[in-house]
Formats: C-alpha cells, structure tokens, sequence
C-alpha cells in the first residue's frame, strides 16, 4: 500500500504531462513560417497547369513527413481556409469531388501519407492538378495537406475541424469516421 | 404514520440558551463530521460559504494577475511581453474569471454565510444541493484553468461573439472549455438561487415578516430570482456554441439560416442583468453597513426595497444597448435609451436614502464606512458615464473603446467590489471572532482609492481619442502613451492594496482584537450570536419583534398581541437538541409553520459532482459522454436522495401529521 | 436563558404544496426550466424571422406521432392527479399504484419520443431550421428522462421504503413536476408542428 | 502617416452633432455628480460623531415620528434627478433623428468590405466600367456625403472613423449602410473597434479627405490599370510576383494576378501606408513586410516569401512603380 502510493502519484503526473503536451500541441498557434529547406530533393513537375504565371524550375520534395501539422488544430484550420481561397473546391468540391478525385473516401491514387499528398500538391497530376511548387510557401502546402487527410477522417477527432460558416457540404470532418486508406483506381 | 416502537425517541429538546446540556447537544448534532471524510462531506451552510468565498476570492487574485500582464503589455506602445495569441487569452480569462468564477459567486457565498444567521435560522434550505453547487462552480472553475495552463485557454472575449468563436474561426477545444465553464458556473448559480430563495421564504424566524427582512437578504433575494431568468439565456447560448462546433448545428451559420446576432441577443440578455446581479448585493452590503455607522435604522426601507424590484424589472429591458452598432431598427433603439437611462432613477433613490440616514444619523468612521464612502464616490461617477452610453449616438462614438472599459470599471469596482471589501471588514469579526486591523484597513482604502482612479479614468480620455478595447499593442505616435503608463502604474496600486488586504485578513486570523458577539453595536440577528457562531447559529432561535431586532426591545405581555400577530416571546423552544430538526414558518408573516427535518451530511453530493464533471468535460470530446456519462450522475443522485435508515427511523421518532 | 419561551414542539413535522421546501426548490426548478423554453421558442421564431422560407429545404414534420404523444401527455395527467392525492393523503399502497401507472404512461411516451424525432423530416446538422427543431425537442425529452427517472426511483422506494411522511410530499412535487413537463410541451407542440404549416 | 482620431475633434456633421449632445450631457452630469457629492460631504458634516463605543445606543427615533425634512428633499432630489434623465432622453433622440436626416444628395457610393484584418473599398460608380477597388485607404471629396455599404467577409468587425463619425458592425450575413461627410480635407484615422482576433489591435484604414478635383484626379488614377512602362528591374519584380506566391492571393489589374483574397496592388505606391496601417509604405518597410509578416503582424494570412535579395529588390521595386 504505502508503495503503491506514490507509484500511483507518478502515474498521475505522467499522465497529466502527457494530456499537457497534447493539448499544447493541439492548441498552439503557429505564427513563424518554417523557411523553405533548399536542401531537398528535387522533382520534375507532372502538370502543365499552373497559378497565375508559369514557372520553369523543378519543385522539390518533401525533406520529412511534416511532422507537427496532423497534431495541430490551428494548421489544420488555416488548411481548410486555404482550400477555400485557392479554389480546391473548383475540382475537388467540398471533398465529394467533381471534375477531381473526391477526398473523403478511402482511395488513394497517389498514397495518403502526408508526404505523398505533398508531392501531389506540389508536382500536380495529370489530367487537370495544377503544380503548386513555387507558388505556395512549404508551410502553407503542410497545412494544406494537414487538411485534406482530415477531409478522410485521418486525423484526431480533437484536432480536425468543424462545420465552415459556408453551406454544409456533408457532415464536419470532426464528425468523420477514419477509412482505412488504400490505393484505388478511380 | 405512526412511529414503530423501536424507534429511538428524541428526548432533548432546545430552548435553554449557551452553555445547557441541550446547547451542547444542538452543537454536536449540526457540527460537520471529523477527519477528511468528514471535511469533503460537510454541509454547515457556514463551512461550504467559507470555502465558497475563498475559491472565489483566490479566483479574484488569479484575475488580478492576468490584469497586471495586460496592463505591462499596453504601458508602452509596441510592446513585446506578450503576443497577440497569449493577450487573447488573458482578457478573455480576466473577464470571464471576474464575471463568472468571482463576481456573481462571491456575493452568493457571502449570502450563503451571512442569510441564515440573518434570518435567525440554523442552516439553509437543501444545505446538501448548496455543497453540490460549491463543488460544481470550484471543478469548473478548476477546468478553465487548467485548459488555460495547458494553453488551451479561451481567446475569443469573455462575450466569444459568434462567428469568432465559431468552429471556422476558433480552431482546437479552447472556446468549448469556455462554453462548458459557463455551464459549471451557471449551474451552481442557479441552484444557489433556489436554495436562497426557499431559504428566505420558509426559515426566517417568528416574527421576521416579509417587512422585517434585513435590506442585504432582500437584495439577495431580488438577486436570486434575477439568476433564474437571466442564467438560462447564456446557457442556452453556449450549449448551442458548442454544438454548433461539435455536431455541426447552424444556429450561428448565416449561410445555412442561422444568424450571428442571435447569440448577441441571447447572451445580453444574460449579460445585462448579469451587471445587476453583481450591483444589487453591493447594494445590500450599503443598506447594512450604513445604520451601523449611523448608529440609526436606514431611512427609507421600504423605497430601498422596491428600488431593488424595480432594478431587477428594468434590467431585463436593456440589453440592446450593449448593440446599438449593430445594425437594428431605430425605433427600438430609442426605447432602450429610455429604459438604460431610467433604471438610474432606482440607484438615485437608494443613494439619496443613504445619504438622508448617514445624515441623520451619529457617524463612527471605521473601515467598513470607509469604502461605502469610496462606493459613492465611484458607483456614481460610473453611473454619469453609463447615462452617456445609454444615447444612442454618444455610445456609437465610444461604444467598445477604452470608455467602455473605464465605465464598467466604475460600476463594477464601485458598486460591487468596494461595498464587498467593506463588507469583508464588517463581517471578518462574525466569521472569525477577531477583528481586522483598522490601520492596515485605511491603507488598503486609500490605496485601493486612489490606484483604482489612476487606473481608470485615464481610460475614459483614450476612448474619446479612438483607443478601441481588447487591442493586445497600438502604435506609438497616437497619443495613447501616456495615459497608458499611468493607468498601468494605477494598477500596481491597487494590486498592492489587495496584496495589503491579504495580509491583514491573515495577521488578524492570529493577532486580531477580540470582537465579542456584537463589536459594531450591530442591529441585525447574525450579531446575536457568537462569533464565530456556534454550528447550529443559534442555541435558541430568537423571535423577532422589529427590523433591527437587536435595537428594538419586545414590549412586554400585558399589551398584547402587536404588529405580525407575535405575543412578545423572546425565542423559540422545543425543537430537537440531537436531531438536526428546524422550525419553518409561513411565507409572508412568518408564523410557526412547521417542524422540518433536515438531511445529515454526506459525501454524495461531492460525488455527484465529480460525475457530473466527468461528463461535462468529456463532452468537449465526444458527444457520446453524454449518454454514458449521465450513468454514473444517475447513480450518484439515486444514492444522494436513498434515504438511510437510522435517519428515517429518528425522523419518525418525530413526526407528527398536520 | 431568560425571556418567554414560543414554544413549538407541538408542529406538524411536515406539509404539502407551498408549506414545504419541497415545493420552493420544484417552483424555481420550474421557472429556470420554463425561462429556458421560452427562450428556446424565441429563438426558433427569431430564426424564422431571418429566413426567407420556413422551414428551410424541408417539409414540415409529420403529424401522427407528435400528436399521439401529445395526447398520451394529456391522458397521463390523470394518473399524474391521482398520484398527487393518494399522496398527499399519505396512502402509500395507492400512491404506490397510481405512480406505477405514471411510469408506464413516461415510458411509452418515450418510445413514441424516438418515433417523433424520425418524423421530423430534417436533421440537426442540415441547417438552422433542423437545428432549432431539434434543440426543442431534445430539451424537452430531456425533462422527460430526469422526471422518468426519478419516477422510477420514487417507485422503488414506496415498495421497499424506508418509508416516512416526508416521501409521500416528495411524490407530491414529483407529481407537481410531472404537470410542468406537459403544460410545457403543448407550446412547443404547438410550435414545431404549427409554425412550419403557417403561411 | 500623420491623422486625426479624436471624438472631439469633429471635422463632419455627424461627429459635430454628437459633440454638442456630449457637451449637455457632460454638463448636466457633472452638475449631477456634483450635487451628490456636495449633499453627502454636507451630511457627513452636518451628522454629529459617535465615539466607536459599540454599546452606546443607537437612536430610534425615526421608527416613531415621521422625518418631513428629510423626506422632502429625499423627493426633491429624486424628482430633480428624473426631470434631467427626461431632458437628456429627449436630446438624445432629437440628436438621433438630426443625425438620421442629413442629406445624401448626390452622395458617393462606397463598398467596405472587412476581412481578417485589412479593409477592402470599392468604389461603385454610375457606370459600372468605372468602378474600382483598394484598400485601407477611402479617398473622398470634402463637403460631399458618402454612403458606404457595410459587408463582412469572416467575422464581425466595427468601421469607426472618431473624427468624422461614429461606428457600425460589419457582420458576415448581413448588410448595412452608413454615412458620413468629411467637411474640411485632411487624413483622419479609422479602426476596426469589434475585436475580431490576432491582429485586431493593427486593423487600421484611414480616409482622406481632398477637394474635389484633386479627388477627381486620384479617382482617374485609381481607374487605370497598371501601367506597362517599366524598367528592366521592374520586369523582373513582375515575373517574381507573378510567379510566387504573391500572385496566390493578390490582383494587379492588367497582369494575370486576378486573385482577390489579399489587398488589390494595382496601385499600392500610391498608398500612405502597409498592411492596414501597420507599417509606413517606403521600400525598407515592404522589404520587412514581404520577408516576414509575421515579425510584424503575428496571425496575419500572408505567408513568408524566402526570396534572394536581387528577386526581393526586383520586386520591391516594381510594386514601388504602381502609383
């Protein structure tokens, strides 16, 4: 008994530190933009179509898995807002899809792994996804990614979003259900 | 029913005063059970408003300080201490403490304390659902904070406006913390309320009719029915906030039919009685101080009263000018003018009254008086400036400015926390039995005095140069720095006031004078009894023959019944000494009524509480808490009101039909 | 202690209606329970107000089972009564019987209950019109369960006691509770199912 | 950028009516508070002093006999007080409906729209060819009333100019209109005055008040799109905007930059300030701007640009030539 005590205090404290770290991660509001890593692979873009004027250069490919973006609520909302500024709606609508692969289900041409769904962004895909490389800063297309697996349920229920002040497409990501994600043909 | 046979008959009954063998029964029977257990169980109506009002008070402090790290971060222009997202979080907490976890709890635990002793009782009504509300406010409270430490505090304004503290512009859990502390707090208010009112209605003592009542208990009581109709509105509003966030709901959704401005609507209708819950028993702290320091009855009662009522009436009719600047028909504006504008008059009433019986009265300038003085100075300094706000094209000019800020400082400093530092210096001998030191306690006035004005009058000139409110820095070269560095310099001052308050609240626990039953020459019933009183209030309960009982003598006998229909008795007798058993009497006149059979302590309320914590917090995650979480509640509560045994068994012992 | 003694010993030890605490703690019960309903339809006629169409990309909810239910509410304040005089004439075996009743009628309206929210036609998470619609019908089932429930334990314990007069007055206000849960469902009734047929 | 942001120093109709309603006001309060005062330092001296004796008597007498004179000026004063609510009340509506009937004769048609946190403005014209937007920066001509639409595009903010006039929510859902007349030229200082998150604090716009033909002149030039005249330097600063992240969210009329999420630049030289006030617009500040937003306004929407130095001068200066 009197050892177990403070075994069970201990327990407790971890246990709250761990609850502490999570929710700061959740919570914090990340402000400072990451510099762009200029030390990183690179990879030829495999779209034609770009934002306003087109650039030349390679993109370059993720250096790591974007570590610290699926964990944080604030990443995953600023996400959302740029899905909306930069018209993903257009193609993908609000992840039901359209003229693009819908997002809210479990098929994956291109892999669903944070870094996969970079490259897509970043490189584009044939037939009609622009190439974003060069044209959004690295954290932007993080937060962007962050978003989109949430549109699928990958994402803790305490981070991922809720309902937008805009007309309700389907039910809020928060509200969605994890699908185990495997590649499909669409 | 009859009572078998076997039950044990209660043979002592009360009525010989202190020091009987009855006395020391009464005491053993509502004194609080030993030992931890024992603590967490208690439910002396005493014990859980000495606890209430510490939380409350450490709340105040915790407010305080959040205050201090603003004010360091706007004493100089582009300041660096803190960041937008952290100022953001701290004036959302110093509002939402100061209203929430202080202002409003703190008067109702005072009352918890103070109403029954007043009253000539010896416990309050549901003394076990009064426990139940401390544990709820003081897990709530707890919460917010500790979200806050875990940087998970709320960054949208004490008001969260809709869409801000939407699911699109609040991201993570920090706003649902929010929303589920004004669910913790508004609870416990709400039952606060009904056990003040049943309290007021049903346990006064003989004699006490309703025109007898102390001013501070009707100002309780006006407050408490105001906590019924105001509170729900807010906790309507919220519940819709998070289910907005959490399942999708649209009430505040303009695209899919909801409207932003229902949630201002709703949540001024809470907030402007809200102002007058906190206003109204800083009335009743005046109405009680005053003719003690007057050394005569307070002029005026029954205006005071009905100034009250009507307060409470017209507090319902003006939330709108707190949306003057959104845009809403103008017919209905003028109408609230009106309506901000005249509940002035129900203030200038009692002020006047005050005035008339300090005037007429013998003067004793101790603390207490002291900051009742600072009370008129402020409160109705406050008061010019919320008659500026009332006109609709004055409060447009300086609507949500640092005017704002300075007014609702004025009304809520001097008409709420200035008569409760008083009060705290005019009761501390009745909760301890030892008085305050008066020297620490004009430091702590004077300082308070002069730190607050620094503090805030500045801020009524930043308004009128265009400083809005719950801006985190502003540019240099607007004009804005001076004003600034002296408010934060006031600030200081007044945090050193408290900070004074402190440590003669705790240097007179230890070293105070020796206060006696009586140490201001007192009228009111609580000062009839020993300080601290004794667990049961009162060894006999007393009958009451005038308003200040203590300065009225019964007539004798021979002259018969007189007003309330009391024959001159001096107390009651013969209710049970050794079964926690209480006399109630009838609603207006108070006549004996009937003999009440009172609930012993128990753990379950704190239990009951957990659950319903467990509950209200997981819900922030998942909706579902509130199917599996209202299980244990249940369990909780069935066993909370499962009546023992030996109890019942005792209570049949006295029972009697009518 | 000097001074002439009233002395009380010879009170009754307990009373109905607004003789008891009892009945002060359902009282304020009642008003912040009908403060919030009120409240509640002011918001549903606020959003209506607001919108151009009502209901939203909806039809209006069907009638069959919120009008069944109304009407077992209706009936159930017979039991309800009878409950409330057996208590107060603290005859537990008819107190007994008559709150079973009450219990029964509380759980088949609770089924119903689930039928009503299917017929609503329109889902909390559809737009402001479902939400609101909802929202009532979920505050007032609400009040439902807590007073189902504490029937249930009511019942209980007038079979296996520990029994004393004071129960019965808790059956009493239980009772006075039961009437609050109905009165205040037929504005709300009225509102879900009417307002969305005016024109 | 020197501006005037003073209640008190109204330099329009609107602001100058609520000055004289506040000088009543404030002058019947002072009498008030005054009056209050002086009759409770008169009682407080007049009341007698009772030693802290606790048990010396309290005096009942006033349970007894009534107190007349008490009571009379107890009255009095309530009656007075009443009387200068009612007096206020009036003045209040009658300065309400003075302000609701100025005219709007040939008045200029303006579109604010708030975001998160700067203020789009769009001139909406007779003809719909001469239309045009800019930001945090409303140039009128004096003596010439102004309406303005009100629109929000996230949350609620307030536009409140303190010199010209008072404040209006911009509340997403809704529209509502405001006018104001600015009577004599000048820069006066607007901000939004609803707290609306990070960088409320910093959401400033200013309106510029200018005799009519200069007005007239600066509203030809804001028509134009921008001009094609640049210098080598300057091409290359195009090519970076364009080709970066600029483009993402900002429009320059008369390039393939067409988005509308930030600020319209098609004439951002012409503006006396950065970011909604928040920095002045010379080169070394946008530099500072570009380079890191977030250094200046943390919370803002617009991401770090990491560009080499000669693409930051290049841009610098072709967004320094668009007057």
């Amino acid at each position: 008994m009197s050892r177990v005590q403070p075994l069970a205090g201990r327990a407790a404290l971890v246990l709250l530190s761990l609850m502490a770290l999570g929710a700061c991660e959740r919570e914090m509001r990340r402000f400072d933009t990451p510099p762009d890593n200029r030390s990183r692979p690179e990879a030829p873009r495999t779209s034609a179509l770009q934002p306003a004027e087109a650039r030349s250069d390679p993109v370059r490919m993720p250096a790591a898995n974007g570590e610290g973006y699926d964990e944080n609520a604030f990443s995953v909302a600023q996400g959302k807002r740029l899905y909306r500024w930069y018209n993903c709606n257009g193609c993908h609508a609000q992840g039901g899809g359209g003229m693009g692969p819908a997002l809210t289900d479990d098929q994956w041409r291109y892999g669903s792994e944070p870094a996969q769904i970079f490259a897509t962004i970043v490189q584009g895909r044939p037939n009609g996804m622009p190439s974003f490389g060069g044209h959004l800063s690295e954290d932007q297309v993080w937060q962007l990614t962050a978003y989109v697996r949430s549109m699928s349920g990958q994402l803790r229920k305490d981070v991922a979003p809720g309902r937008a002040d805009s007309l309700q497409g389907r039910e809020p990501e928060v509200g969605r259900d994890r699908e185990p994600a495997r590649p499909g043909s669409k | 029913m009859n009572a078998p046979d076997h039950a044990p008959r209660s043979r002592l009954k009360d009525g010989p005063g202190g020091g009987s063998r009855e006395a020391a029964a009464l005491d053993d029977t509502w004194r609080d059970p030993p030992g931890l257990l024992g603590w967490l169980a208690a439910v002396n109506h005493k014990s859980i408003a000495r606890r209430f009002i510490v939380t409350t008070f450490a709340f105040f402090v915790a407010g305080g300080i959040l205050a201090l790290i603003m004010r360091l971060q706007l004493a100089r222009p582009n300041a660096h201490i803190v960041g937008p997202d952290l100022y953001n979080q701290l004036f959302t907490m110093h509002g939402s403490t100061m209203m929430f976890l202080f202002a409003v709890p703190v008067m109702q635990a005072v009352a918890v304390y103070l109403v029954p002793l007043m009253l000539g009782t010896r416990s309050v009504a549901f003394p076990r659902l009064n426990a139940f509300a401390y544990w709820i406010f003081l897990f709530g409270g707890l919460m917010l904070y500790a979200a806050f430490a875990f940087n998970a505090g709320p960054d949208a304004g004490w008001f969260s406006y809709v869409p801000l503290a939407g699911p699109d512009y609040s991201p993570g859990k920090r706003v649902d913390f929010w929303a589920q502390m004004i669910t913790f707090t508004e609870l416990s208010a709400l039952l606060e309320a009904i056990v003040i009112i049943t309290t007021v209605f049903k346990l006064r003592a003989p004699g006490m009719t309703l025109n007898r009542i102390p001013l501070f208990v009707w100002a309780m009581m006006v407050t408490a029915f105001m906590v019924l109709f105001a509170m729900p509105s807010v906790m309507l509003a919220s519940t819709m906030l998070i289910m907005d966030r959490l399942v999708g709901t649209h009430f505040y959704n303009p695209a899919e039919g909801g409207d932003v401005v229902l949630w201002q609507h709703l949540f001024w209708f809470f907030g402007h009685p809200e102002v007058y819950l906190i206003f109204l028993p800083g009335l009743g702290f005046l109405s009680a101080i005053i003719p003690t320091f007057a050394k005569r009855p307070i002029y005026g009662y029954t205006a005071l009263v009905l100034a009250l009522i009507a307060t409470a009436f017209l507090a319902f009719g003006l939330w709108v000018h707190h949306m003057f600047a959104a845009n809403l028909p103008e017919l209905g504006k003028s109408f609230f003018t009106a309506a901000s504008m005249l509940i002035a008059i129900p203030s200038a009433v009692q002020i006047f009254c005050w005035i008339a019986t300090l005037g007429s009265g013998r003067l004793d300038f101790r603390t207490p008086l002291l900051f009742v003085l600072g009370f008129f100075f402020i409160l109705v300094l406050g008061g010019m400036t919320g008659i500026m706000l009332a006109s609709v094209p004055l409060d447009l000019q300086v609507h949500d400015t640092y005017f704002v800020v300075a007014h609702l400082h004025y009304v809520l400093i001097g008409g709420a926390v200035f008569p409760l530092f008083g009060a705290f210096y005019y009761w501390f001998p009745k909760f301890t039995g030892r008085l305050m030191s008066e020297r620490l306690g004009r430091w702590n006035f004077w300082l308070f005095f002069i730190g607050f004005n620094a503090a805030f009058f500045p801020m009524h000139l930043l308004g009128f140069q265009g400083m809005p409110r719950r801006v985190y820095t502003y540019q240099a070269g607007l004009g804005w720095d001076g004003m600034n560095l002296i408010a934060t310099i006031g600030a200081f001052v007044i945090a050193l006031s408290v900070l004074l308050f402190i440590v003669n609240a705790l240097r007179s626990l230890r070293r105070g004078v020796e206060a006696g039953d009586n140490p201001w020459g007192a009228g009111t019933l609580e000062w009839a009894t020993a300080s601290p009183p004794p667990p049961c209030n009162f060894y006999a309960i007393p009958v009451v023959h005038g308003r200040e009982p203590l300065w009225v003598q019964p007539r004798v006998k021979s002259d018969g019944p007189e007003e309330g229909g009391q024959p001159a008795f001096t107390h009651v007798s013969g209710l049970a000494a050794d079964a926690r058993e209480l006399l109630a009497t009838t609603v207006l006149d108070a006549r004996p009524d009937l003999r009440l059979n009172f609930p012993d302590p128990t753990i379950w309320p704190l239990v009951s509480a957990i659950a319903v914590t467990v509950l209200f917090i997981g819900s922030i995650f998942t909706p579902w808490a509130v199917v599996w979480g209202s299980i244990p509640i249940a369990i909780a509560l069935t066993a909370w009101f499962w009546p023992r045994r030996p109890e019942t068994l005792l209570h049949l012992s006295l029972e009697r039909r009518p | 202690m000097t001074g002439s003694e009233l002395d009380v010993s010879g009170l009754p030890s307990y009373g109905f209606g607004h003789r008891s605490l009892m009945w002060w703690g359902t009282f304020g019960l009642i008003a912040i329970e009908g403060t919030l309903f009120a409240l509640a339809i002011g918001a549903y006629l606020y959003l209506r107000s607001q919108s151009d169409t009502w209901p939203i990309s909806a039809a209006p909810p069907l009638l069959l089972w919120g009008s069944i239910n109304t009407l077992i509410l209706v009936v159930s304040m017979w039991p309800n009564h009878m409950t409330k005089r057996a208590a107060e004439a603290c005859d537990r075996v008819r107190a007994r019987r008559w709150l079973l009743a009450c219990l029964l009628f509380s759980l088949v309206f609770l089924v119903v209950r689930g039928l009503e929210f299917a017929t609503l036609q329109t889902r909390w998470d559809s737009n402001a019109y479902g939400s609101i619609v909802w929202m009532l019908l979920g505050l007032h089932t609400v009040h439902l369960l807590t007073d189902t429930y504490d029937t249930a334990v009511l019942v209980v314990l007038l079979h296996t006691g520990p029994m004393e007069a004071q129960r019965f007055v808790d059956v009493s206000e239980n009772a006075l509770y039961w009437y609050f849960v109905v009165i205040s469902w037929l504005p709300i009734y009225a509102v879900i199912y009417g307002v969305p047929r005016l024109q | 950028m020197h501006a005037l942001h003073d209640v008190f120093a109204p330099y329009g109709p609107q602001a100058g009516e609520v000055r004289a309603l506040w000088l009543l006001t404030l002058v019947v309060c002072l009498i008030v508070f005054a009056a209050v005062l002086a009759a409770l330092a008169i009682a407080l001296w007049r009341a007698p002093r009772s030693g802290s004796d606790a048990r010396s008597a309290p005096d009942l007498s006033g349970l007894r006999r009534p107190e007349p004179g008490t009571r009379r000026s107890v009255v009095a004063a309530v009656v007075a007080s009443t009387l200068l609510l009612l007096v206020l009340i009036v003045a209040s509506v009658f300065t309400d409906r003075a302000l609701a009937r100025l005219s709007t004769e040939g008045a200029l048609r303006l579109e604010v729209t708030a975001h998160q946190w700067w203020w789009e403005v769009r001139y909406v014209e007779p003809q719909v060819a001469d239309n045009f937007i800019t930001a945090n920066e409303i140039h009128v001509p004096t003596g010439r009333p102004v309406i303005v639409t009100l629109k929000a595009d996230d949350v609620i903010h307030s536009f409140w100019v303190p010199s010209l006039a008072g404040k209006k929510d911009l509340i997403p859902g809704r529209t509502s209109t405001f006018h104001f007349r600015a009577d004599h030229d000048g820069v006066y200082r607007g901000q939004c005055a609803e707290f609306c998150g990070f960088q409320h604090a910093l959401m400033a716009f200013f309106v510029v008040a200018d005799p009519p033909e200069r007005y007239a002149d600066w509203a030809a030039a804001q028509r134009h799109s921008a001009s094609d005249a640049l210098d080598e330097q300057q091409l290359r600063g195009r090519s970076v905007f364009l080709r970066s992240s600029c483009a993402m969210c900002h429009a320059i009329d008369g390039t393939s930059a067409q988005a509308v999420r930030g600020p319209n630049l098609t004439h951002v030289a012409s503006r006396g300030t950065l970011a909604a006030g928040a920095l002045a617009n010379t080169p070394e500040d946008l530099k500072r701007w570009i380079a890191d937003p977030q250094k200046i306004k943390p919370g803002t929407n617009m991401p770090a640009s990491a560009l080499s130095s000669e693409d930051m001068d290049a841009l610098v200066g072709f967004l320094q030539a668009l007057r």
